[in-house]
């Protein structure tokens, strides 16, 4: 049987991008209108029948969520990416998109994986409903704006410790210098533990000491 | 590789066969823990002594189980680049990934083979442990996990610094380093772990680490904000500067061929790599609108007095800047040779200052010109920097001839372009970076002129011990050919019929008693002589303060021959500050640092 | 829903009741619930109940620097967590545009099949113990125990070895490293008889797992099975040769299949499987000593290290089947975007479920394990 | 100057005659409270800037002057003595080549420390020429400790020297 060359395929949907990353990686990009028609054509013409996974990706600076369709051929031996971008919507009017569910049974655990974690309704999916985070009514925690750590910060209390040693080390006027949670809620690590920041910890202790002692008095 | 077959259908007797198991000897092992392997990530354990207090740990461990501690009894020197902080291991939140250890920059921090630590529902502090050099039950174990060269996540390697062939250099005054291409200086800042060491040991508290990560990042405009922030002299430090950073950095504290970041090359590249109306924009950044109708007057144009005047501007006040030379950079322009600094560099610097409003009045000489009192008179403050620009002569008999002269007279007549004759053959007396420029100076213009070089350095310090100058100096002044006598002290320059020969040195033996103090003991067997034209006496300036005039001179107070100043730069007369090299001894950034200082301080004082 | 506030429902006039496996059912490895309709005892329908392990690690690795996630990855499957590492590592390697130098590739090869002889022995165990076996379960704990020494020995953690990093491993193998390992390949292959009397000849065993979960091909296909499961359908597609990486085309493997789709036949897969891994780790033995070079390709320091943008689909195989790290590098410091694709999201949930339909109750237990779900890949 | 110079040899022909510690010591504390008024009297006809050279240099003469008073009052001076003179000092002569100069009228700091160093000299090498001249004893003791003790002097004003001349340089 004569195999026509997976490009020709992949050329018929319109507006596709083509990217050979390497001999078992391509990666396409199209529109959010035709994914369904390239997954339906590889499928069916290509033997790109094995669903990898289904990414989401969310792009907040672009106001987009992209879809990430990962489907492997056993025959070609070889997996097509396809990428696509949808949009973000918002908390009133949330994300949809159409599920290949009927291409791709495994799309089933995907969407619903994607539905849970960014909020994107899959039209057609079979059981758009929660799964992992059954006790959970915040916003669908992989958003971008979802900030996990200032969630557990909030949320959480960490353990107080006060060691002997620790005791002895604040006696002689030392102690507790730099939290690992003041770098961590910080960000961006790069601009931390300079001398400002250190003088303006200092100063701040200080100042805490002082107010300490006036309580005392 | 015996076969199963599927559809074989096993045997009820086959799991009876392992009755066998009856009559095996059994498989016991002993209670208690046993050694754990060689490489094990035990529990942590730190070497005070070798730790530095960067932070990296911290920074690097993924479930924050690193607090810092300070420990009051543990030394702070910002200079050293050391900090009394060090890590406390919080192991309720370690998972014992040893990133902490692959990344210590001095290979501090290391693990233990012991593994178990059992403790009861009240006890939860023993979780929280500072690590010694014993681990977490206060005893030795062997240690485990240790950082190796393949684990080990830093760059220990600075990328190497292309220079000018001595043969191509010796003849002229181009500069000699070549700086960095943008790869290797993204792979230079790549190295920064961001510790701020550096950022602490810099006078000016440069933000190094923030400009080095603009770099890395690509993104030079950036860079030179960052620079800006705290230094106007940008240009200047990124070639002369002393580089305190550079010792402080937490990357020289490795064992073995570890190197500090080149900050002061990448600062250049950074500056090198971004046009000049791009730099003067960053510079007028965080200019006050408003004119604050103040005016200040600065002595000298040197660092310290341009930074100063520089600051004041920007926050809305008028400076005047008086400069009795007929351009501005004091010692940087007058005193550093063109081939480690070249003037057009320096000349953008003060050009950006200028751009912000400085004004700066060329060879006007405060004390002849126009006196201090009439500063006064005219200005709500005024800022001393005029730096140190006079040299100091030896005494030793013969030193009064007119062929001995003074290094930073020389120096200064290099750039002005004065006529003297150049000798054919000299002696250098002094061992610091000025006896070496005048030095490398001299060789560049009897190169030019007779095609050889005839340069002699005496020095009291040693080689390799105590000697004052750089070592990079001492290596290229080597390589264009001059001749460094060290320990030796100067005895006499010898004048035969009222002209001079040369100099007679003696052998030192020893220079510094056992506290660093000068305590010199000589062979006086030993003596030399060195054929010379000229002897050149490089051994320490000081500053013309004759200029401020008896009067004030009687009412400031001093301190062992300087002003004496504040923590600001303010001196004990209201109106004045004082800045720089004549109160702090000569160091550019530190005369920035000064600058800064001293601009904030009359600030406050003008808007009292 | 919290199972102690669950009770188990007669759901009107029918026979039907709704019960509630797990989530520390002994058969499942981790905590994973399965909420049953039953028929008397058989299942009308199963639903997969995940998110009793669920530690947001996808979330956790947005807001790490890009090595601090190595101490994450190897928790998502606590018995098989090395080809975790291996994949993430090579997914930011592809990223980057660099490559592990040809020794740790083979130093890698190594640990992922260490780990799959480690993860097979203890899902023997545990697929024995469903079926009421307690002693195989032993066996395999205590024989992996010996694996993990040499986990221990060249990685420095028994479990989480933390040994990948972007560029290759972190530590040269220890002195007489390779001596230790070919004795405990001796060892195990001697043990081949009493496994094989004890478990897999054993006809109570055989009984109970033939015919136990059965899956044709198509359906195995269709449902996206991978890994042994896939293979105990008889195709055989294994990663390692289809879509090889590291150093997988220079050895010699086969890749033992199965037709009948049942639980037996996913068992004596693995069963085989153990042993073409120890012969993969002998050529490994015999090639080692002879490739020489680094270790690591070096990596700016991790502190201030931004992986230039781009995104990358790494798979490996790990025992469960197809486990791939999709990464997505905005330019940053830190990933932007890490999604784990572990073989179970796949059994555990829609395979399992379908298995699950018509089975007896006694069976649900062994035919999860038989799949070798591991419930973290689902619940990452 | 001159005339102090003409004060050293002087002193050196009256202590030759000295036999006995106690005088010898008193002679010796004469001669530092000299050198004490020189120093006080020259505070404040030097400018303010370098006065602290000045201001120092008499506070160690009031230094020696208290030394040798107390070691004249001390009921163990001899015992005191040799304990020193069994440490002696070297001399190591880095005066030597220090020209001497006129002090002048508005002397500068150099100048004023180079006076000061080879004052501190002279006393030595004075004290020194006794004790070689003197008969072994107590006597000769006594010239070697005051030898001694100028020598140390004399090398604090040394490094005083290299500290405020040899101030490096610019980078």
């Amino acid at each position: 049987m004569n195999k026509v060359p997976i490009d020709e395929i992949l050329n018929k949907v319109n507006g596709i991008k083509i990217t050979h990353k390497r001999k078992t990686r391509i990666r396409v990009d199209v529109d959010a209108d035709s994914l369904p028609t390239l997954l339906e054509l590889i499928k069916g013409r290509a033997s790109y029948i094995h669903l990898s996974a289904i990414t989401c990706v969310d792009w907040i600076a672009d106001n987009q969520f992209e879809l990430v369709y990962h489907v492997w051929s056993y025959e070609e031996k070889c997996l097509i990416s396809a990428h696509t971008r949808i949009d973000r919507g918002s908390e009133s009017n949330p994300a949809k998109y159409v599920s290949v569910y009927d291409l791709f049974k495994p799309a089933d655990f995907f969407e619903r994986d994607i539905f849970e974690m960014y909020g994107v309704t899959f039209i057609g999916s079979p059981r758009m409903e929660k799964f992992i985070l059954t006790e959970w009514n915040g916003v669908p925690p992989m958003l971008k704006d979802f900030d996990a750590e200032a969630y557990v910060q909030e949320t959480f209390k960490w353990t107080d410790y006060n060691p002997d040693w620790l005791q002895e080390l604040t006696d002689q006027g030392g102690g507790i210098a730099v939290k690992p949670e003041d770098i961590r809620t910080a960000g961006n690590t790069h601009n931390m533990s300079t001398h400002r920041e250190r003088d303006k910890a200092k100063a701040a202790a200080v100042k805490a000491n002082e107010k300490m002692q006036g309580w005392k008095q | 590789m015996k076969k199963i077959n599927y559809n074989d259908k096993g045997s009820i007797l086959n799991p009876l066969k392992n009755l066998q198991f009856y009559a095996r000897k059994p498989v016991t092992e002993p209670l208690g823990p046993r050694p754990a392997s060689a490489s094990y990530r035990g529990f942590h354990i730190n070497d005070l002594d070798k730790c530095i207090g960067c932070s990296s740990c911290q920074k690097i461990c993924d479930n924050a189980a690193i607090t810092m501690v300070e420990v009051p009894s543990i030394e702070e020197d910002a200079s050293k680049g050391l900090r009394n902080l060090r890590p406390a291991i919080d192991y309720g939140r370690c998972c014992w990934c040893a990133l902490c250890v692959d990344i210590c920059p001095t290979s501090a921090i290391e693990m233990t083979r012991e593994y178990v630590h059992v403790c009861d529902g009240d006890e939860t502090d023993s979780y929280f442990i500072f690590p010694k050099e014993t681990g977490i039950h206060g005893d030795s174990f062997e240690k485990g996990w240790t950082k190796t060269e393949d684990s080990d996540l830093l760059d220990r390697a600075r990328r190497p610094m292309g220079e000018m062939e001595p043969e191509a250099r010796i003849d002229n005054f181009d500069e000699i380093v070549d700086g960095f291409t943008m790869e290797m200086a993204i792979e230079e800042a790549s190295r920064c772990v961001d510790c701020g060491l550096c950022e602490d040991a810099c006078p000016a508290h440069m933000h190094a680490p923030n400009y080095i990560r603009s770099i890395y990042e690509g993104n030079l405009e950036q860079a030179v904000e960052w620079m800006y922030e705290t230094n106007p002299f940008s240009h200047v430090c990124g070639r002369v500067c002393t580089h305190i950073c550079e010792t402080a950095c937490s990357l020289g504290h490795g064992e073995g061929e570890s190197d500090p970041i080149a900050i002061r090359w990448l600062k250049r590249f950074a500056m090198d790599n971004v046009s000049k109306t791009k730099i003067k924009q960053i510079a007028r950044k965080g200019k006050s609108r408003k004119k604050s109708g103040k005016s200040i007057a600065v002595v000298g144009a040197g660092p310290a007095g341009l930074t100063a005047a520089f600051d004041l501007v920007k926050k809305g006040h008028k400076v005047t800047v008086y400069e009795s030379l007929p351009k501005a950079g004091g010692m940087t322009r007058y005193g550093i040779p063109n081939y480690r600094l070249p003037k057009d560099r320096l000349d953008q610097d003060i050009e950006v200052i200028q751009s912000v409003g400085v004004d700066i009045k060329y060879n006007v000489k405060v004390g002849t010109d126009i006196s201090m009192a009439q500063l006064q008179k005219d200005n709500h403050a005024v800022v001393m920097a005029i730096g140190m620009q006079m040299g100091r002569s030896t005494r030793i008999p013969g030193s009064d001839n007119k062929m001995v002269v003074k290094a930073v007279d020389l120096l200064r007549m290099i750039p002005k372009g004065d006529e003297f004759n150049v000798p054919k053959s000299a002696v250098v007396i002094g061992g610091g970076n000025v006896a070496m420029d005048i030095a490398r100076s001299l060789a560049r213009l009897q190169k030019q002129k007779y095609n050889e070089v005839n340069i002699t350095v005496s020095a009291l310090e040693q080689l390799g011990k105590t000697f004052l100058a750089d070592d990079d100096e001492v290596i290229e002044s080597k390589e264009e050919g001059i001749v460094i006598l060290d320990a030796r002290g100067p005895k006499q320059c010898v004048i035969e019929n009222n002209k001079l020969t040369g100099l007679e040195t003696v052998k030192v033996i020893s220079i510094f008693d056992e506290q660093g103090r000068f305590a010199p003991k000589y062979d006086e067997e030993n003596l030399q002589f060195h054929e010379a034209d000229m002897v050149v006496e490089a051994i320490g300036q000081m500053s013309d303060v004759s200029i401020l005039g008896d009067e004030l001179t009687e009412e400031l107070e001093w301190n062992r021959g300087r002003i004496q100043i504040d923590g600001n730069g303010a001196t004990s007369v209201e109106w004045l500050w004082s800045a720089g090299d004549m109160v702090k001894g000569p160091d550019v950034i530190n005369a920035v640092a000064d600058g800064h200082r001293v601009a904030d301080d009359i600030d406050k004082f003008l808007n009292k | 829903m919290r199972p102690e506030n669950y009770q188990a429902v007669k759901l009107g006039q029918s026979n039907e009741y709704e019960i509630f496996i797990g989530p520390n059912h002994p058969g499942i490895e981790g905590n994973y619930a399965f909420r049953l309709m039953l028929d008397g005892d058989i299942v009308v329908s199963g639903k997969a109940d995940a998110g009793y392990l669920h530690r947001g690690f996808e979330k956790l690795m947005e807001g790490r620097l890009w090595i601090q996630n190595l101490a994450i990855v190897p928790r998502i499957c606590v018995p098989d967590p090395a080809p975790m590492e291996v994949a993430y590592s090579m997914a930011v390697e592809e990223i980057m545009g660099i490559e592990a130098p040809i020794r740790a590739q083979w130093i890698r090869t190594m640990q992922l099949e260490l780990s799959r002889v480690a993860a097979h022995l203890f899902t023997f165990g545990g697929h024995a113990a469903t079926t009421g076996m307690y002693t195989p379960m032993f066996w395999g704990v205590a024989d992996r125990d010996l694996v993990l020494d040499l986990f221990e020995d060249f990685t420095g953690g028994r479990v989480y070895s933390i040994y990948n990093i972007p560029g290759g491993v972190r530590r040269e193998l220890p002195p007489e490293f390779l001596q230790k390992l070919s004795n405990l390949l001796d060892y195990l292959e001697s043990r081949q008889n009493d496994y094989d009397n004890l478990l897999f000849t054993n006809q109570v065993f055989v009984d109970r797992a033939k015919g136990c979960g059965a899956l044709t091909q198509e359906q195995a296909l269709e449902l996206s099975v991978t890994g042994p499961n896939l293979r105990a359908c008889g195709l055989a597609y294994d990663v390692r040769r289809d879509d090889p990486y590291l150093v997988y085309d220079e050895l010699e493997f086969d890749i033992p299949i199965q037709t009948a789709g049942d639980a037996y036949a996913r068992i004596l897969v693995r069963r085989d499987e153990l042993f073409q891994s120890i012969r993969i780790l002998r050529q490994i033995i015999e090639r080692l000593p002879s490739i020489k070079g680094k270790i690591r390709t070096p990596i700016p320091n991790p502190l201030s290290w931004n992986v230039r943008k781009g995104e990358a689909y790494a798979r490996v195989e790990s025992s469960k089947g197809e486990l791939a790290y999709y990464v997505v590098s905005d330019g940053g410091d830190k990933p932007y975007r890490v999604h784990v694709r572990g073989p179970s999201s796949m059994h555990a949930v829609q395979t399992l479920e379908f298995l699950a339909k018509g089975a007896r109750l006694e069976d649900v237990a062994q035919i999860m394990f038989s799949l070798d779900a591991c419930p973290p890949e689902v619940d990452r | 100057m001159s005339k102090h110079k003409e004060g050293h040899s002087k002193s050196y022909e009256k202590l030759k005659l000295k036999t006995t510690l106690k005088e010898i010591l008193d002679v010796a504390v004469s001669f530092e409270k000299t050198a004490r008024d020189f120093y006080t009297a020259m505070i404040p006809k030097v400018s303010k800037n370098i006065r602290y050279i000045v201001e120092e240099l008499a506070e160690e003469e009031q230094q020696h002057y208290d030394l040798f008073l107390s070691l004249k009052n001390d009921p163990y001076v001899q015992s005191q003595l040799d304990e020193r003179i069994k440490t002696p000092t070297e001399n190591h002569k880095f005066s030597d080549y220090v020209q001497l100069l006129d002090l002048g009228d508005n002397p500068d700091d150099q100048t004023i420390l180079q006076y000061a160093l080879a004052r501190e000299d002279a006393a030595m090498k004075q004290y020194q020429d006794l004790a070689d001249n003197a008969p072994e004893g107590e006597l000769q003791d006594t010239f070697r400790f005051l030898a001694i003790e100028e020598a140390e002097h004399k090398l604090e004003l040394e490094k005083k020297y290299y500290e405020i001349i040899h101030s490096g340089g610019p980078q």
